[in-house]
């Protein structure tokens, strides 16, 4: 995924101011930078909720700027929500189902009068949806609505769900935030994992730095909606720009 | 062993439920058991006639419970679309002469189409704006079936053919129950279909959250007008069936109460489910003349106060209504559905504890 | 003629300006959209009935006593129905509003029996030509009394205390709520004044035909008018219901009664579309 | 032995002693006929009323049925018919056609009735038309009557609510000759509903049969002025005025011609002829204003009006028995009473309305004009007369005779 110069203006409130950077396929990205910075209004640039003012972004190939979430998604990009956004009202094995939509066809119709292609779309999203819950390790909860789990846990499913998408590529915002130890090094240990099996890329908005330093290739640091440093982990925690904008003013 | 004994129950359960199903209306007709005349509080003073009018009522609950419930879109919009089908039953049955399953599909089809225009809206607003552009809607729609009806038929009402399929007239109530039914199961099991599988979830997704549904690749926007239209479709066929079983209807009984009554159903019924439509409309349609039968019936109060309910007992009855969804709204927001569903799990969960 | 609908319309409208404004008062403050202000504008009719023929009041008290039992009215529907769904779906709470509607048509059945009872408040009768347009004294007097409430309404919201309080929970709820507002007491302010003004358009209504219980239809017609306006727009409320009475006189003037849904409807849909915001409301800044 | 003899003399005691009950039982139940099914029973007959009692016109059809139900009480009171108490089985349709589906269906069958009353909705009669062709359940004096229901006669429907075209043509030719005009110039104000268009289509015709002009004008139903109304009849200059509509809109066009210094008198539709109407009005506006009625309030001719004027103050209702929708209700219980007793001995649904296809004529004791069917006239009532209201004295008054105005009848 490639970002040129990409620019969002809130009326005269310049929240990013000619952002680029890059993506590298198959590794985890990571965007940091003081509260304000720019960084969840990036994310939302990029998964089409806002449409940026100037500016491109483009994805595996295709221009994806300022096209539509759902379109966004088609493309093979997923994304966690800083706060969580789960269906409340849908069981956890049904929130990770969700995920699948973009690789059905069967419309309402169809699932009215159970065609044969809405049956075996089912089977095959749940056989995948179980899978994708044993590898969160939370089969047991399949049937649980999700405000019976814990808040890691949530977290959890929602990642599920973008893994059912069988995304190229996941936009984590804030995955770790709220979580206890132990709930992090689970999250880590997923993300991780995800990245063996799947060869998924990851862009991730974070503001835990041991685990940036533990988990990225490759790290963007904003500050007041530009771009100050795009380096290695190491470079950039020894950048003095970078340092003086976490502990300056 | 449990599981055995639980099947056989559940099948011996089916066996019954059916049995009274399809036994109910000859009971309510000749007002009889087994040949034994039973008295009329025996049958809850109730009638077939009233059976029928639910079940139509019940698939335009259900439909409505399908859009605001299980896709968040709340509509008063729900009698016109009842409106828009015995408007195309007309123009299809009356004008063109179109046989009388030709007619149904007529308005079904034309209830999509008018879903498809009255969700347009929901592209450009949300909640309350969407709300009022139902309200919007019902009035235009009922002033096109006033000029309609003047125009083309007669002014005391649209006079509708025979309903007739096959050969079979559906001239009584128990030919109509038995004709009703099947419909009725088959929305229900539609749409329960539905909602279990791929686009169905999405549904329900788009409800809960949006934005994250937009993000797993939802297009919500194409999503709400497929749900308008699937609804709406629905509402038509149910009022494109009223119509026929009335022989007769005019724009006037179209109001926007007849709307605010299917959205009370749902409410009482429980929203989001396919039973709760059934419960609501069952509940609201029914429960007048029980209360009616009851309060003639009752002579154990003291003579003033009888007297008082017997004369007031419409009012008495609205009365009921009133307060009926205003504590179920405060106290029981799952509707009796919910309450249903917190009862069973209680039950279950002091049977395992046991 | 067209002056005489403008003016007539111009009246009619004050009356709806009057309830759409107490319409929107309570949606400001509480975003309850209350579907039942046509009905509290009938009982507002039948208070009046109260007090002028079964208490026997004389014009000034009978209007004392319609404040008064509006208010506490609007008070006590708060805190029975309103307060207990605070935070509940947009649908419960325009439920609420239409129970309450069911509730309030069945008591004034029982109370006052399904006919229409006459008011005759003993407001000037009578009418007067101005220039080239005839105003009847009733009319006249039903908008002034409405520009004054409306005026009165204003200052209010404008300068006091309350007022202040109230415009700053419609901005913020939780704002207002951390900085100590009791958010309960301004709500229940905000449903009673809401109350009192429907209760005084019905008076007037009232007095122009009868008090009956199908005056909540008349009082709907608050709906339109307050989006028309903009919901958020304490002016456009009042500017909503003169245009509704301006298009209700012209259309059944020029083409037919019936025309009226269409000529109130259409544009609200229109608006709806095209200015979800109202014609005088701010737009509201969608955030992720 | 003798024990035996005494156990048989006992048993034979017994045994005559049950003989002679069931004898007696027999001969009491062939004098007691009984058809359940009719609900006709031994002391009593089952007898429907259907009108809006909570909805939009509940407050011209609840008076109405007040009246209905304070005929029956003193036909009971009076030992009922043929022995037999009515008992009424009152059901609230709300002006709802579905209501009144099921309430008429629940007395074909569920608490099956003799026959049923009320049945407000010309829509609902309209689009009933069949169902009571089938289900042969007798309709007996209808608040008012759709044409589709009596042209021609539906068999088992009997209307009992003077008709539209009578109303027109009565008034139209009353104020012609009134006014002694030669080609009157008419005004009507109607509702935008059905009934007000089909209203509008008699008056049309009654106007031209006279080489008038006419006007429809029509008003909502919810209309909260009548403005524009007014300044259409301002702008045609009419002889006189007709009103279709419920109490607020003949307000509203009352009050505002007065307010626009209109003169021309105005006759409102029978239904609008009541005491709410008039005190809604007041004298200045009131003084202009007229109704066409077959049915006669208690104060417009006391002579009659004696057996309605206890009735109504025996049971509560003094301040209705002015209203004619009181009225109506009170001369259709009688109405229906009489006919029940015209039936026979054994009332069935069958007899009951073979004796009125075959003719059949209620005395009302010209509290109404004549109230007959024949086979091929199902509406009941045929003449009306025209009345006001005199503020001074606090009573109504008529123009004249029903016979008087027959001649206007086409």
């Amino acid at each position: 995924m490639e970002i040129d110069a990409l620019s969002m203006r809130f009326g005269g409130l310049v929240a990013l101011d000619a952002v680029s950077f890059k993506a590298v396929e198959g590794a985890v990205t990571a965007v940091i930078g003081p509260n304000g910075a720019g960084k969840t209004t990036l994310l939302n640039c990029i998964s089409g909720m806002y449409r940026p003012t100037s500016g491109q972004v483009s994805f595996d190939g295709h221009n994806v700027t300022g096209a539509r979430p759902e379109r966004v998604a088609r493309f093979g990009m997923a994304r966690t929500f800083q706060n969580l956004a789960l269906f409340a009202g849908l069981s956890v094995l049904d929130n990770i189902k969700v995920g699948a939509y973009r690789h059905g066809q069967s419309g309402l119709l169809e699932g009215a009068l159970r065609f044969g292609r809405a049956r075996r779309e089912e089977a095959e999203t749940d056989a995948a949806a179980r899978e994708v819950l044993d590898f969160l390790e939370l089969g047991d909860a399949a049937t649980m609505l999700p405000a019976g789990l814990s808040y890691g846990q949530q977290k959890q499913v929602e990642f599920g769900r973008a893994l059912m998408q069988r995304a190229r590529l996941i936009l984590l915002d804030e995955p770790m935030a709220g979580m206890s130890a132990p709930e992090k090094s689970r999250m880590v240990g997923l993300i991780r994992r995800t990245r063996e099996r799947f060869g998924t890329s990851f862009l991730l908005v974070e503001h835990d730095i041991p685990v940036i330093m533990e988990l990225s290739d490759h790290v963007v640091v904003l500050d007041f909606g530009r771009k100050i440093a795009d380096a290695p982990p190491r470079e950039v925690q020894a950048d003095p720009v970078v340092i003086a904008a976490y502990l300056g003013d | 062993m449990t599981t055995l004994r639980s099947s056989v129950l559940r099948l011996l359960c089916w066996a019954i439920g059916i049995g009274f199903v399809l036994y109910v209306p000859f009971v309510l007709n000749t007002r009889t058991v087994f040949g034994y005349r039973v008295g009329n509080m025996v049958l809850l003073n109730l009638g077939l006639a009233q059976v029928d009018l639910m079940l139509i009522s019940i698939i335009g609950a259900v439909s409505l419970n399908f859009l605001t419930g299980c896709a968040g879109l709340i509509s008063v919009g729900h009698a016109a679309f009842f409106a828009v089908g015995a408007m195309a039953a007309a123009a299809a049955g009356q004008q063109l002469g179109l046989p009388f399953a030709a007619t149904l599909i007529a308005a079904t089809i034309a209830g999509a189409i008018a879903g498809v225009i009255a969700g347009l809206p929901s592209l450009r607003v949300r909640g309350l704006y969407f709300v009022l552009s139902t309200l919007a809607l019902h009035f235009i729609v009922v002033f096109c079936f006033a000029e309609y009806q003047y125009a083309f038929h007669d002014v005391a009402g649209v006079t509708m053919g025979d309903a007739t399929i096959m050969g079979f007239e559906l001239d009584n109530n128990v030919k109509w129950y038995f004709f009703l039914l099947p419909f009725v199961v088959l929305v229900c099991v539609m749409l329960q279909s539905t909602l279990g599988l791929r686009e169905g979830r999405a549904v329900l997704a788009m409800r809960d959250n949006e934005l994250a549904a937009a993000a797993s690749g939802i297009d919500v926007r194409m999503l709400r007008l497929k749900v308008f239209a699937f609804s709406s479709a629905i509402a038509s066929l149910a009022g494109a069936l009223q119509a026929y079983y009335f022989t007769s209807v005019s724009a006037e009984i179209y109001t926007l109460d007849t709307a605010i009554q299917f959205i009370a159903m749902i409410i009482v019924g429980g929203m989001g489910s396919i039973r709760g439509g059934i419960a609501g409309a069952v509940v609201w349609l029914l429960l007048p003349s029980v209360l009616v039968g009851t309060t003639v019936e009752l002579k154990v109060l003291p003579g003033g106060v009888a007297q008082f309910l017997v004369g007031h007992q419409p009012q008495m009855v609205n009365l009921t209504f009133g307060v009926l969804v205003a504590v179920l709204l405060i106290t029981a927001p799952g509707g009796l559905a919910g309450l249903a569903r917190s009862f069973a799990a209680r039950g279950s969960r002091q049977g395992s504890g046991v | 003629m067209l002056m005489q609908f403008l003016a007539s319309g111009f009246m009619l409208g004050s009356v709806y300006g009057l309830v759409a404004l107490g319409f929107a008062a309570i949606y400001k403050a509480t975003r309850v959209f209350n579907f039942a202000q046509g009905m509290l504008m009938a009982t507002g009719a039948y208070l009046a009935v109260t007090g002028s023929v079964v208490l026997g009041l004389p014009l000034v008290g009978t209007i004392a006593f319609v404040v008064v039992a509006a208010g506490t009215l609007g008070v006590v529907i708060q805190w029975l129905l309103i307060r207990p769904l605070a935070g509940r779906p947009l649908l419960a709470m325009v439920m609420i509003t239409i129970a309450l509607s069911i509730i309030l048509r069945a008591l004034i059945v029982i109370i006052f029996g399904g006919g229409a009872q006459t008011l005759r408040l003993g407001l000037p009768e009578g009418s007067f030509v101005l220039g080239s347009v005839r105003i009847s004294a009733i009319h006249a007097t039903a908008a002034g009394v409405s520009w004054l409430c409306m005026a009165l309404f204003m200052v209010f919201f404008r300068f006091s205390k309350a007022g202040l309080l109230m415009r700053a929970t419609a901005d913020s709820h939780e704002a207002a709520v951390l900085s100590g507002v009791n958010v309960n007491r301004i709500n229940a302010t905000a449903w009673a004044l809401g109350t009192i003004l429907a209760a005084i358009g019905g008076v007037f209504l009232g007095q122009l035909q009868v008090a009956s219980v199908e005056l909540e239809n008349i009082g709907l017609l608050a709906l339109p008018a307050v989006v028309i306006g903009g919901l958020q727009s304490i002016p456009g409320a009042i500017i909503g219901g003169l245009l509704v009475g301006l298009i209700e006189q012209l259309s059944s003037g020029y083409i037919s009664p019936k025309a009226r849904d269409i000529f109130v409807y259409v544009p609200l849909l229109i608006i709806l579309l095209v200015r979800p915001w109202g014609l005088f409301g701010e737009r509201e800044l969608g955030r992720v | 032995m003798p024990t035996i003899r005494h156990a048989s003399r006992w048993k034979a005691l017994l045994l005559s002693g049950a003989v002679l009950c069931l004898a007696f039982n027999a001969s009491a139940r062939a004098a007691n006929f009984e058809s359940p099914q009719d609900g006709v029973y031994a002391d009593h007959i089952d007898w429907g009323m259907t009108a809006d009692m909570s909805g939009p016109s509940s407050g011209a059809q609840n008076p109405w049925g007040q009246g209905f139900q304070d005929a029956v009480k003193v036909v009971n009171e009076k030992g009922g018919v043929g022995g037999r108490k009515i008992n009424v089985l009152v059901e609230d349709t709300r002006y709802d056609a579905t209501a009144e589906r099921v309430a008429y269906e629940k007395f074909v069958s569920q608490t099956p009735a003799l026959g049923t009353s009320g049945m407000g909705n010309s829509s609902a009669q309209t689009a009933m038309v069949p169902l009571i062709k089938r289900s042969k359940l007798p309709v007996v004096g209808t608040y008012t009557t759709a044409k589709a229901a009596v042209e021609p006669p539906t068999p088992y429907f009997y209307g009992g609510f003077c008709g539209f075209k009578e109303m027109a043509q009565t008034g139209v030719g009353f104020f012609t000759d009134h006014l002694a005009l030669k080609q009157p110039t008419v005004a009507l104000v109607h509702l935008d509903v059905a009934s007000g268009k089909e209203y509008a289509g008699y008056m049309e015709a009654a106007v031209t049969a006279r080489g008038g002009t006419f006007k429809a004008i029509p008003i909502k139903v919810v209309a909260a002025d009548a403005t524009p109304q007014v300044l259409d009849i301002l702008a045609m200059k009419p002889d006189f005025v007709a009103i279709h509509g419920v109490t607020t809109t003949s307000i509203l066009v009352m009050k505002a011609m007065l307010q626009y210094g209109i003169n021309a008198p105005a006759f409102a539709i029978s239904y609008l002829g009541t005491p709410t109407v008039y005190d809604g009005l007041g004298p200045d506006a009131g003084k202009n204003y007229y109704f066409v009625s077959c049915f006669s309030p208690a104060s417009s001719d006391l002579k009659v009006s004696v057996a309605l004027s206890a009735a109504a103050d025996k049971f509560g209702h003094s301040a209705l028995k002015d209203d004619v929708n009181y009225v109506a209700g009170y001369v259709i219980g009688n109405m229906v009473a009489d006919a029940i007793g015209k039936a026979g001995a054994e009332p069935t649904r069958e007899k009951l309305s073979a004796m009125l296809n075959t003719g059949y004529v209620a005395n009302t004791g010209g509290l109404s004009s004549e109230l007959k069917y024949t086979p091929t006239d199902h509406f009941g009532l045929t003449a009306l007369k025209p009345l006001s209201f005199d503020y001074a004295t606090k009573s109504f008054k008529s123009y004249g005779e029903y016979a008087d105005f027959g001649k206007y009848l086409q």
